[in-house]
């Protein structure tokens, strides 16, 4: 076990965020109140796709109470952006802005009222004239594909990516062109292919391969080839994202949700086309975030600019109803693999085939996430993916906890117990045949290269969990008693973990606290302080003397990973060991010009730094005074030449306060750091009513070293129900006709409730530290959640047998009509039923 | 949108927000049955005390006349069969249509589909037989009855002018009410017809999305209109069936024959040659 | 007109301590006015915008109609007793378990501490067309989007669908119809008495309500007779998650049994149709045989006689013909080994 | 009580907002009650709420909810809104120490009744209550927008029962939506709550 040795990493602690979250005083942006601040209401349009024909506004300002009217023509064109090395990622003219003039999925904001009440600002918009131009619309990427299937956007249904022109000499290398849009069509005759039920295997957007397909399927001792379609869900943090913004002296003042608070600052300075020096973000809390908020939402520029418009604050208090539009969703994903199982039940051959519903605008990570992670985690011999990534007006699609992961584990998984069963084959031991191990390579082969994982413990947490799960005794049971039938299912996880090369800053105050500054947004994960325990273990100061400063970025933040893609973890405990080898450096040098000698000959510890055989010792109070003295690099005049510029700027701010360390991570690491769970869920049927309960669950994760227990059993088992919910029953509902989503209030779309969910659920983390970091943890929110959905689904089929759903997610309707026929009766081309 | 369609047409927002019209307003099945009624009372009135007395010009010689049968037959049974039929289903269509508006609720929408659907059909083969068997052009106004028209109207004035002519099987404003009957019939029945794909029948698969919201919703204001207009229409109808002057022709509707002296006394046989529904027939004469 | 939704629009609010008050109040307002019991149903439409009553005439202050009393013949229920009250009320949980039980079914409990019995009867149909403000008839317009070529329609009508396939949603009502109850009605003229099936009303006799009250209507109470007190009960609600939803399907059943002889039985289903369904032919063809597996099978095959599917609501054929089935014959024992 | 309804006169009104402006603070407010909607919109009137043991006097529109009054006028903002239409719980609030959604409830029609929030549960000299502090013992809860809606509603539901099971506990707290899921520690923080509380 990995945390014997620490004194802080491994145990449980009260989170600083605590008592504020406890006693209601927390602040979550729309707590904010300001002198005479505005509220703000949208327009959102009622059609899937249009065009404002005209726009009549004056009765609206008309009404007294009224200050401002904001339309599309008041946002500031799309703005370049500009990497710390200096390449220019030029603008996307056709991606998403806050409002439109040409709405692109029913819901789309088109204006926005400021008035002195919400009541004063909803009559306004009632009082507003507009007359929509209906366009073609489509919400079902298959219709798109089809000849002549309608296209959702005026030029198409699809972006082509454009390469990057060559790098010219002594310049930094130029960022690629932004993509367009094209229109791709599949041909009557792959629908024919095809036939009822199949996704066809058209013209694909992108491809990789590697290992011999064909020799793999001729190997194969058991063919299967099976459609899939997964939901569309939207993420529904319990906090909608409203907004406050206000201008003080040329800088813009945002209080607002978002994931990632260093993050989000170029973004939003981006959305406003300001210097991002002159926005100010306030977010010490964040109600919930699963991806939609990584660098919070485009509609905060709504508030900021009728802020500035109108001359005063603005609140924009998002209602949950638009919400559920601009607040993003999981893109679906309709997939097709056919799949060569050898006899002993290891994948000789994997053909993917995707289609992504992507929303109109920004393309998503999801179609080539779910090849890398069947990749990794199933390690077929010779796998090829290709994809579609199809445009529809539906709402903007954003990451949500293991985009992509999710749906090709769900799409895998069903088939993978399905071989199983037909070769004999016990559940746990086909995965632990098939899983990541060591460091496993993966993805699109790089002139013939693939990527390797940094490392892999997936069997044993296969053989750990069946064992705590009772796994054999289990499926020994009877299954079926009265109308009831029990079925136990298994499966795998796996998402990133991990991303390298960001800053970690700290301060050593001369009354010797130690200021840990934070650029983690606070979204739940806790993360935010978690990560800076690693740092104040290696400085070896008690947590006492530890303040973490998150949440204001005029507090002088580092540049930090965005929380998302369960980096944070990995990539802030290196920046802050980083940070922390840099304190003990200096500290060390600082009592070598002091106290003489050589610092090599000082060590530090207990807030001391002292000489290793006894004698000359300083406090770091001291240390930090002497380093105010010393000045230069001690106390923050002379950042190091390699840090971000962000975090050039926060150490500039700090100088002269104390001893100031700020590192970037540039410790190695072999391999991209994935983290695994094993899942194992029971379930009960009810044969009469095809209503079913899961009965019991239990996940045990791979993530390396455990930073903080009860943090990380949160996540493990909180990303997990997120995951059931994609086979409980989350869906989107539209009407095709009409285009509009009916499925907008939570007694439609269904989030889980604490009765849908085991009462006593468990978990278990191996705590094997991953060897390629310094701390030795990876990060958790996201590999939970397909294992959840799919052992689930495994259970069902397990107790139904095979030809019960191919489809999630899978309801006592999907159950009882294919019960009655005996074979699946919602067929997965169809979406949003 | 003008006052004028805001009052006499209901409208909404179809979800993707265009307004459209989707009913007459109910107000309208008041004004018209107040409308029948009141011109009975104004009619009955107007006969009762200033109309001046008929006058024809001469018609039938008594040579003619005595060639007569005593009994004149008028409506074959197939036509009498067809009136009542017709009748019927109007009957049913109008009460189911606007009693659950006026107050007392029942299951209206079975009955009227069904009604519809028989009046339908009885239509189409009145339109057949009448254009076949009968003389298609017996129906509808000629020359000599515009003429005729002209000079009642002057006499009506006290101006001098030739008596008009007796008339043909059917005097003009037999005639004209059956235009009118005609038109709003029609449209309420194509349009009817066409609804018939919004509710559950036994015809078609229910699908609404056959029109625009907007065509559907001026074939729902067109229904609306053609149905109110009937409720007048048959109020006048019944009138006129139930006058004294006017009940050997109801009676004939039933009997399918009027008496020689009825005959005489409205009709001229030249340009009714009776026993012959036959087109062309008068030209034989 | 833009649609904008929420927040609540403007309305003169009254708050009566009295029937009487209540009754001049409604009788002035007429059409204008809107009852407001425990208000689950009414503030969506309020705070969706798409309801703009002038008036809302809250009934919380009058005390006469809440509460749960004891009468010669049964039980009298206040109809602004919350759901709560009604599940965890003696009498009720002794002699009506099936109306303890559904109450307790209801929504979540913070719902049940604020939603009514009256209001549970009461409330509007759930159609998600219906609540997204189109027009279609139930709304007093001509169209139902439910039941179209491309119409969404898991959770609508297999039964008595007459061009609106929009379900009754309430929990309760099949319950009281399983106990006989009756519902007190009064208006400024006096005050009527309904059988509690005759509250209900489907599309074909009026399809812009699920229930019988007129403008100026009140349902004062719920009386259940001593006819059914502590005869065998059963009561059952199938809804996506456990919390919140609605039935897609709910059965209750009232059985009297001598020996294994079902003598007297009332059975009814919800969310099947427009108003929950007292299914007669079944009663009648049950009383008097055995109380056993094949007289639910027969129950419940009759029970969905002439049922029609829409496209995604098939299943509630089979579901309807299992949930009657166990009405009558009771669940199979589930026994696990382990 | 008096029989007659209660609606609110001209007298009333005027009183209303006079003393309204004094009220409400300078600050903004969703519903100020702007000049532009009829008699009723305008018609807030000064009534007076018992609030975490106080007697609140506050100006209050008729079609005003507790959760806005809480948020708005009090500045309460512990109470949060996380769907406004009685589907999450994050409004819970104690009205008469019974859990309700405070979103789904006219202001009018609170007076005279006991109202308690989160920011009423820690003792004066802040104390937490038993089951605040369970939640920091446990941890529960990770975003924590649905936090005091899941604390007012486990204080309310363990008044009528002390000792509940997990599974009683979960039933309990059924009513109250957590996005991030994390219900498995929220039913370890609330049980551990009971046992505060039985302990005293």
């Amino acid at each position: 076990m990995a945390d014997q040795k620490y004194r802080l990493i491994g145990k449980n602690y009260p989170t600083p965020d605590l008592q504020a979250k406890a006693t209601g005083k927390a602040k979550y942006a729309e707590d904010f109140r300001v002198e005479g601040m505005l509220f703000c209401k949208l327009l959102v349009s009622p059609m899937p796709h249009a065009r404002v024909r005209r726009l009549e506004t004056r009765k609206a300002l008309a009404i007294p109470g009224v200050k401002a009217i904001l339309t599309a023509d008041d946002l500031p064109p799309p703005s370049d952006s500009l990497t710390d090395l200096g390449t220019v990622i030029k603008a996307n003219k056709k991606g998403e802005r806050a409002l439109t003039m040409e709405p692109l999925y029913a819901g789309e904001p088109i204006l926005a009222v400021a008035a002195v009440d919400e009541l004063t600002a909803a009559a306004a918009i009632e009082a507003i004239d507009i007359d929509l131009e209906p366009l073609q619309f489509v919400l079902d990427p298959i219709e798109t594909l089809r000849p002549g299937g309608p296209n959702p956007r005026l030029d198409g249904n699809v972006w082509v990516a454009q390469p990057a022109p060559p790098a010219e000499p002594g310049k930094p290398p130029p960022g690629p062109p932004p993509p367009v849009i094209g229109e791709l069509k599949w041909t009557a005759a792959d629908f024919a292919e095809a036939g009822e039920g199949r996704l066809p295997l058209g013209k694909a957007q992108d491809e990789w391969s590697f290992g011999d397909l064909d020799a793999g399927f001729k190997a194969a001792h058991l063919i299967l080839d099976e459609t899939f379609l997964t939901p569309d869900v939207s993420h529904q943090t319990l906090e909608t994202r409203s907004t406050l913004a206000y201008w003080r002296n040329g800088k813009v003042y945002i209080h607002t949700g978002t994931q990632s608070t260093a993050q989000t600052v170029p973004v939003i300075a981006g959305w406003l086309n300001v210097d991002r020096r002159n926005v100010v973000l306030i977010t010490e809390y964040t109600g919930g975030g699963f991806g939609s908020k990584i660098t919070a939402g485009i509609s905060l520029a709504i508030p900021a600019l009728l802020s500035k418009k109108a001359n005063a604050p603005v609140m924009m208090r998002v209602t949950r109803e638009e919400e559920t539009f601009i607040g993003r969703a999981r893109s679906s994903l309709v997939g097709r693999m056919k799949v060569g199982f050898s006899r002993e039940g290891r994948i000789t051959a994997l053909d993917m085939f995707v289609v992504a519903n992507n929303g109109a605008y920004e393309q998503q990570g999801d179609a080539a996430n779910s090849g890398d992670v069947i990749s990794v985690l199933y390690q077929p011999q010779a796998m090829r993916w290709r994809a579609v990534v199809a445009l529809t007006n539906t709402p903007p699609r954003s990451a949500q906890s293991a985009p992509g992961g999710l749906q090709g584990i769900i799409i895998l998984e069903p088939i993978l117990a399905k071989a199983a069963r037909a070769l004999g084959i016990d559940q746990v031991a086909i995965r632990s045949m098939n899983c990541a191990e060591g460091k496993s390579s993966f993805g699109r082969p790089q002139k013939g290269v693939q990527r390797h994982s940094t490392s892999a413990f997936v069997k044993e947490a296969l053989a750990r969990g069946a064992e705590r799960f009772k796994w054999r005794e289990r499926v020994g049971r009877t299954k079926r008693s009265g109308s009831k039938v029990r079925g136990v299912g298994v499966a795998l996880g796996c998402f990133h973990g991990g991303t390298t090369g960001f800053d970690g800053l700290l301060v050593i105050r001369p009354d010797g606290r130690v200021s840990l500054q934070s650029g983690i947004g606070n979204l739940g994960t806790e993360s935010v302080i978690d990560v800076h325990r690693a740092t104040a273990e290696v400085l070896g100061v008690p947590w006492e003397k530890c303040d973490v400063v998150w949440g204001d970025t005029s507090k002088h933040l580092p540049w930090t990973s965005p929380q998302g893609g369960s980096q944070t973890t990995y990539a802030m405990t290196r920046a802050g060991h980083a940070s922390a080898m840099d304190a003990i450096q200096k500290l060390q040098e600082i009592a070598a010009k002091t106290l003489g000698g050589k610092p090599e000959e000082y060590e530090v510890g207990s807030e001391l730094v002292f000489r290793k055989r006894g004698g000359a010792k300083m406090t770091l109070a001291q240390a930090a005074r002497r380093a105010i003295e010393l000045g230069g690099k001690y106390d923050g005049h002379e950042p190091a030449a390699d840090l971000n510029s962000f975090t050039k700027a926060s150490v500039a701010g700090l100088a002269g306060q104390g001893l100031v360390a700020a590192a970037k991570d540039k410790y190695p690491a072999d391999g991209v750091a994935f983290s695994y769970v094993a899942s194992f869920a029971e379930v009960e049927v009810d044969l009469e009513t095809g209503g079913y309960a899961l009965i019991d669950y239990l996940c045990c994760a791979d993530v390396g070293t455990i930073l903080h227990p009860a943090a990380l059993g949160g996540q493990i088992l909180g990303r997990s129900i997120l995951g059931f919910g994609h086979a409980l029953g989350q869906k989107w509902v539209y009407d095709p006709h009409y285009g509009a989503m009916l499925s907008t209030r939570f007694y439609q779309n269904k989030p889980p409730t604490i009765l849908d969910v085991p009462v006593d659920m468990k978990w278990e983390a191996l705590n094997i530290p991953d060897p390629e970091t310094p701390i030795g943890a990876r990060g958790i929110g996201e590999p939970p959640v397909g294992g959840a959905c799919a052992s689930i689904l495994n259970a069902l089929s397990d107790a139904l047998g095979d030809e019960i759903f191919r489809r999630a997610p899978v309801n006592l309707d999907t159950i009882l009509t294919s019960l009655e026929a005996g074979r699946p009766m919602q067929h997965p081309l169809l979406a949003h039923i | 949108m003008g006052l004028l369609e805001r009052t006499l047409l209901q409208w909404a927002a179809d979800p993707a927000g265009k307004v459209v019209p989707i009913h007459i307003a109910w107000f309208l099945i008041w004004v018209a049955a107040i409308g029948g009624l009141s011109f009975l009372v104004f009619h009955a009135i107007y006969v009762r005390y200033f109309a001046k007395p008929r006058l024809f010009a001469e018609g039938a010689s008594p040579e003619e006349a005595r060639s007569l049968p005593a009994g004149i037959p008028r409506h074959s049974l197939v036509a009498r069969l067809y009136h009542w039929i017709m009748a019927a289903s109007m009957l049913t269509l109008l009460i189911t249509a606007f009693l659950p508006k006026i107050g007392p609720q029942f299951d209206w929408v079975t009955w009227h589909w069904i009604a519809g659907s028989v009046l339908t059909v009885s239509v189409l083969f009145h339109i057949v037989h009448a254009s076949v068997w009968l003389d298609f052009r017996a129906i509808w106004p000629d020359l000599v009855d515009l003429q005729d028209a002209w000079r009642r109207a002057l006499r009506a004035f006290g101006r001098p002018t030739p008596p008009p002519r007796k008339f043909a099987k059917y005097p003009l404003e037999n005639k004209l009410y059956h235009l009118a009957v005609t038109a709003t019939g029609l449209s309420a029945i194509v349009t009817g017809f066409f609804m018939l794909h919004r509710v559950r029948t036994i015809f078609f698969a229910r699908n609404p999305y056959l029109f625009s919201d907007l065509t559907w919703g001026l074939m729902y204001v067109l229904h609306g209109f053609a149905g109110v207009g009937l409720v007048t229409l048959v109020i006048i109808h019944i009138y006129f069936a139930v006058r004294p002057e006017k009940l050997p022709i109801t009676k004939s509707m039933i009997t399918g024959s009027m008496s020689r002296d009825f005959f005489l006394k409205d009709h001229d046989p030249r340009r009714w040659v009776v026993g012959s529904s036959r087109p062309n027939a008068t030209k034989e004469a | 007109m833009a649609i904008v939704r929420d927040p609540m629009p403007s309305f003169e609010l009254y708050q009566p301590t009295s029937v009487e008050a209540a009754q001049q109040l409604l009788a002035k307002y007429g059409e204008d006015a809107l009852i407001l019991a425990g208000g689950m149903d009414s503030f969506d439409w309020l705070k969706d915008r798409i309801k703009r009553p002038k008036v809302v005439v809250d009934l919380g202050g009058v005390d006469e109609l809440n509460g749960v009393r004891e009468l010669t013949d049964g039980i009298e229920i206040g109809a602004m007793t919350t759901l709560s009250t009604v599940a965890a009320n003696r009498l009720v949980r002794e002699r009506y378990g099936v109306l303890a039980q559904a109450a307790s079914l209801v929504a979540s409990p913070q719902i049940r501490n604020q939603g009514t019995l009256g209001g549970n009867v009461s409330q509007d149909a759930r159609c998600w067309y219906y609540r997204a403000g189109w027009p279609c008839y139930r709304a007093s317009g001509n169209i139902c989007y439910a039941d179209t070529p491309v119409g969404r329609n898991r959770e609508h009508a297999i039964l008595h669908a007459e061009r609106c396939v929009a379900v009754n949603p309430s929990d309760t009502a099949p319950a009281l119809i399983a106990l006989d109850a009756k519902f007190v009605i009064r208006n400024s003229k006096g005050e009527r008495v309904v059988d509690a099936e005759d509250y209900f009303i489907g599309p074909d006799i009026d399809i812009t309500r699920l229930h019988i009250l007129r403008p100026g209507d009140l349902l004062t109470s719920i009386r259940i007779p001593a006819a059914w007190a502590a005869t065998q009960f059963y009561f059952e609600k199938v809804r996506d998650r456990n919390v919140w939803d609605f039935p897609l399907l709910n059965v209750a059943s009232a059985m009297a049994v001598s020996g294994n002889t079902i003598d007297r039985i009332r059975l009814s289903v919800n969310a099947a149709a427009a108003r929950p369904l007292r299914l007669k032919v079944v009663e009648a063809a049950v009383r008097g045989k055995p109380r056993n597996a094949a007289t639910g099978e027969m129950a419940g095959a009759l029970a969905v006689r002439g049922a029609v599917p829409l496209q995604f609501n098939a299943y509630k054929i089979p579901l309807m013909r299992n949930l009657v089935k166990r009405a009558v014959a009771g669940v199979e024992e589930v026994k696990w080994a382990y | 009580m008096s029989q007659t309804p209660k609606a609110v006169s001209r007298r009333d009104f005027i009183k209303g907002v006079i003393v309204g402006g004094v009220a409400v603070s300078s600050t903004g407010y969703l519903l100020r009650g702007a000049a532009a909607f009829g008699q009723a919109g305008l018609a807030g009137r000064l009534i007076t709420l018992n609030v975490n043991g106080q007697q609140r006097r506050v100006d209050v529109l008729k079609q005003e909810t507790l959760a806005w009054t809480l948020r708005y006028r009090l500045g309460l903002t512990g109470t949060k809104l996380g769907c406004d239409r009685a589907e999450c719980g994050a409004c819970t609030v104690l009205l008469d120490d019974v859990p309700h959604y405070s979103c789904s409830m006219l202001s009018h029609s609170v007076r005279g009744r006991k109202v308690q929030t989160i920011e009423g549960l820690a003792a004066p000299d802040g104390t937490l209550h038993p089951v605040q502090q369970a939640v920091v013992d446990e941890q529960g809860f990770q975003c924590a927008f649905c936090m005091s809606g899941f604390i007012m509603t486990a204080v309310g539901f363990l008044k009528t029962n002390p000792n509940p099971s997990r599974l009683e506990l979960a039933h309990g707290l059924s009513g109250n939506l957590c996005r991030c899921q994390d219900y498995d520690k929220i039913l370890t923080s609330m049980m551990r709550g009971a046992e505060l509380l039985r302990r005293g």
